[in-house]
């Protein structure tokens, strides 16, 4: 039942983790009113004025996707390229993207909830490195945890009450203060809300303004939306506005949350893109095999080959070759591999 | 000893057997879905599986290789999001969540962050929580399935609890502020299945598997842990469950490796 | 800035607004254990068996929709004829719904974030009577605030922090209690959250099992869902589990939360269901009207003529006849009036 | 007075001025909306839309009755929930947001909830805050309709602060906790147009419509109002805005009565 405990709040215990994104909900919305338009404008540019607009170093970025799904890496891609530094990261179960972008020198801080695996593939070799030397600094959380300081920061409050954390050393190693309930006296976890300043993600389809379409699970990519300053969306395709009105319900983000958006198909490879692409098992396998290997210059010239030696994306796919592409396509319809042509 | 099965598929039979029909269960990959999968595709047609990214009761083609992958919505009654997921677990709707870990304790306290004593500088630096805290914080019964048991992975005290189990005791989760009544209900490894003791909330050996002795576990487990009353043997695949497991679930063998 | 300012969270000021929901979500999740199945089966029932089930004496309701929107009629009508009484009701932005209900003598106690208004139409009769009497009780919210304790609720803590309601009457009649963030030093209104009894909604479509989709603007049904200990769907159509996997995006409320699934077509009526119908506005002039009368005989009579009388809304439906409901139709297109026939 | 317009489209062309080109509004039905949508058909094509009930920048065909009827996700860009909308309106993406109310005083504080002194037993009871108070707290702007303009609609001290204008005064907002830099903007009556003087945060005449005096709205006014030093005429509707308003925007008639 409920009481009017009409009690102090006291503070009971506190994790000693650092709050790494400094953005407080009230200083991003002043930002918002002076920094975003709210008018119907093309936001098309190419990726590479899009990542050097909007990503700078030491922001908080926030990922797109889940795992290696949906995951934005023809931005992760571009950063790396462009040697941006000292960005602290939501590792929201960031597999291979935040991998890459440990593996480009490109992080200083991460928020963990899960990192360093690559799921049933094992460790990855860059991030243990970095995370047990002591190089990349790191707070504890969870995946729900991640999401509902998202929840807080897209809803503008400065910290949100959890059920989760509570008892462990996961709790100990992040910001969280554990008090008491005023309306039924239960300890929960207070948890500070997440603004990151930038979000790279992949999404299948936008109009020219940033309406944005996903098919399947959304994950988190509208709370990530709603709460970061600035949003760049690729997309496999971009659609007629039309399209969009005439099934609005389909609109996960509206535009006036996007920054730039960015049409590229394949723009998850390796990661798989539900309902058009599977992963690609090899590439990742080859990835993470160069990340492990002592010797620092295999995962560098994994590097060099796979993203610095390019100008852009068109160059990535073309050294894929449409053949090996067309067969995730298969691979994702469980259909008979043949590359479909 | 000479069997026609490996300890993966029995793990794997094993923890199927541990979930009811009719009830919900939040699951990642690996041998844990493997486990979810066969029990459906045997004694549990209504089981409900959902996924953390937001995949809700799909019909499973094969095996998904990471969580929340195509095959965890492929005809899925619902797609949602992470959140929502989450909150579907603590508002009670989900009856089991599958786990595994680094180390374990004899509260079921799971490790699945560091291995070492200095947080900075970890000798080993794992994944951290993912969903593991949130599952076995929020959902009603944990099940856990370490394999490669041996002191190193069951001992006295984990280096990192991630997830609680029942922390340090009875009535320890209520006191830190978790959900009631919630908890690691059972304990499946290569060797052996494990409940916990109600009183007191420590691991409970209930079951051996095949030719293995409750000897062969007491030196294989870093704690002391409770002997049941009658311990069994637990019950070795049978033809129809391997066949299951190899042809229907997990055909490219991302989980039994071929 | 964020500070870490270890503050105790003192209660700086708070309101004398009764909680009439006294669910806590701790106590919301056992129950849904003990009560609701995880199974697929069949949730068909006729309203009238629905509402005798799960609705009973002093719940507290919350109802779908929004003003005269998608608005669950169907079920209304069919409280009112079973004389359920001493209700709680989540008023949030209730027009037509919540008046039936008051004039049938349900209601004992409502949380107000709007109530009494017909919009453009003008003040309700049997409301004011109700609330000017005091016979009604009341505690005041905003639209926003509910919600919000409903994303409580759904989440399944016992308070959410909101940035509303400060520094007005409307606080101080509510049971919120400010204090200062312990990560930012701001000042924050906290509620408790709301897990409703039970929950009446109204939806486009739905399988036998409750998987539910609705067109359009969602308003706050998904949160109502997922906050409530039961739910009961009046839908226009039931469609196959087939159609609800091809496009499970679609599916705005999973089926275990739902307790009971009724296919009506026009159950919304004299409410507008968007891409369906549009109001009923004579309809609702007349109600209104009826309700406005200083002798109370004249809303009885029209309770009489238009709930008590049928034995259900089949019956319902014909009085109002096929041409009048065929028209609204055509009021929802912007088409010319014939009746469509 | 001889004029081709009621005050009621005066109102409505003024209030349409207050809103640029370019900015997110949030409204509900009524004189607002039609303020609205006159704007976009005039000097603000670029104006968006937003519907409280989830409706994003809809094409919208005629004006909507009931606030988030079927006109307001016509064509809409988004449709989405009420939460959601609330969400983005703290998060600062709301430059306007259009009210009005029974009774206000001279901070903009709004009374939408009762008349009387006994809360228990109120004289008249009105429907409460509704969303009123989340736009008048959250979005950076309030403008404010309000017709018959009279000292029993402005008063001295409303019978109830339903929606937070400046409170008690310069500061007084921040002090409670609401979001900085926010407040009303503009109040529109039926007799003239006020904005707020900056370091008082009090109401301040600024423009009479045609016919109007300082002294008519002094005497209609219940508190002591500030005039600025030059006070403005409004500016009478054009042909093409009345022709806008009844054949385009409200053609059935359901805010200009026929």
């Amino acid at each position: 039942m409920r009481l009017n405990c009409n009690m102090e709040m006291k503070i009971l215990k506190e994790g000693s983790g650092e709050i790494f994104c400094k953005n407080t909900p009230s200083e991003v919305r002043e930002w918002t009113r002076k920094n975003k338009t709210r008018a119907l404008i093309d936001k098309r540019m190419p990726i590479k004025e899009a990542i050097k607009k909007f990503v700078h170093n030491g922001d908080y970025l926030a990922i797109g996707g889940f795992g290696h799904i949906r995951i934005p890496m023809v931005s992760i891609y571009e950063i790396v390229r462009q040697h941006i530094k000292d960005l602290s990261v939501a590792g929201h179960t960031a597999v291979q993207d935040i991998d890459m972008l440990m593996a480009g020198g490109c992080v200083k801080n991460v928020d963990i909830a899960y990192v360093v695996g690559f799921e049933l593939r094992g460790l990855s070799g860059v991030q243990r490195r970095l995370f047990e030397s002591g190089e990349v600094k790191k707070t504890e959380y969870t995946n729900g945890a991640m999401a509902y300081r998202l929840r807080a920061g897209a809803q503008g409050i400065p910290f949100i009450p959890v059920k989760v954390m509570l008892g462990t050393d996961t709790m100990l190693h992040s910001p969280g203060k554990v008090v008491r309930c005023p309306f039924t006296g239960e300890k929960v976890l207070l948890l500070p809300s997440l603004n990151p300043d930038v979000l790279i993600m992949h999404a299948h389809r936008a109009d020219i303004y940033g309406n944005v379409q996903i098919d399947g699970h959304i994950v988190k990519d509208d709370l990530q939306a709603r709460a970061s300053k600035r949003v760049i969306v690729t997309v496999e395709e971009i659609i007629s506005d039309d399209s969009i009105r005439a099934d609005p319900g389909k609109t996960i983000i509206p535009f006036y949350m996007v920054d730039a958006v960015i049409e590229q198909p394949w723009g998850s490879h390796p990661g798989n893109m539900p309902y058009k692409y599977y992963f690609d098992h090899e590439f990742t396998e080859e990835y993470l095999a160069a990340g492990r290997d002592k010797d620092l210059k295999v995962i560098e010239r994994w590097l060099d080959d796979w993203v610095y030696s390019f100008e852009d994306f068109d160059e990535y796919l073309t050294k894929l070759g449409s053949k090996r592409l067309y067969r995730l396509k298969d691979d994702e319809f469980l259909r008979v591999k043949n590359g479909g042509r | 000893m000479s069997r026609n099965y490996t300890l993966r598929e029995l793990m794997a039979c094993v923890a199927a057997k541990q979930l009811e029909d009719g009830k919900a269960v939040a699951v990642g990959t690996g041998l844990p879905l493997v486990a979810t999968m066969l029990a459906q595709q045997t004694h549990a047609p209504n089981l409900v599986i959902i996924f953390e990214a937001g995949g809700i009761a799909p019909q499973l083609p094969i095996l998904p290789i990471s969580v929340g992958d195509s095959r965890t919505i492929h005809k899925a009654l619902c797609t949602t999001t992470l959140i929502d997921i989450m909150d579907t677990i603590r508002r009670g709707y989900v009856d089991y969540a599958f786990l595994g870990g680094a180390q374990i304790d004899s509260y079921g306290n799971l490790n699945s962050t560091m291995i070492g004593d200095d947080y900075e500088k970890p000798k080993v630096r794992f994944p951290g929580s993912g969903g593991a805290n949130d599952f076995g914080s929020l959902a009603w019964e944990t099940l856990i399935i370490m394999d490669r048991h041996s002191p190193r992975r069951f001992v006295k005290k984990v280096d990192f609890i991630t997830t609680p189990g029942y922390l340090y005791g009875p009535g320890a989760r209520e006191e830190e502020g978790l959900s009631e009544n919630t908890g690691p209900s059972r304990v499946i490894t290569d060797l052996c299945l494990f409940d916990f003791e109600p009183e007191s909330k420590r691991m409970r050996l209930i079951a051996c598997h095949p030719g293995v002795t409750v000897e062969d576990v007491i030196k294989a487990t870093g704690f002391e842990i409770i002997i049941a009353d009658n311990v069994r043997t637990t019950d070795p695949p049978t033809e129809e469950e391997l066949r299951l497991l190899h042809e229907v679930i997990d055909p490219l063998g991302f989980v039994f490796k071929k």
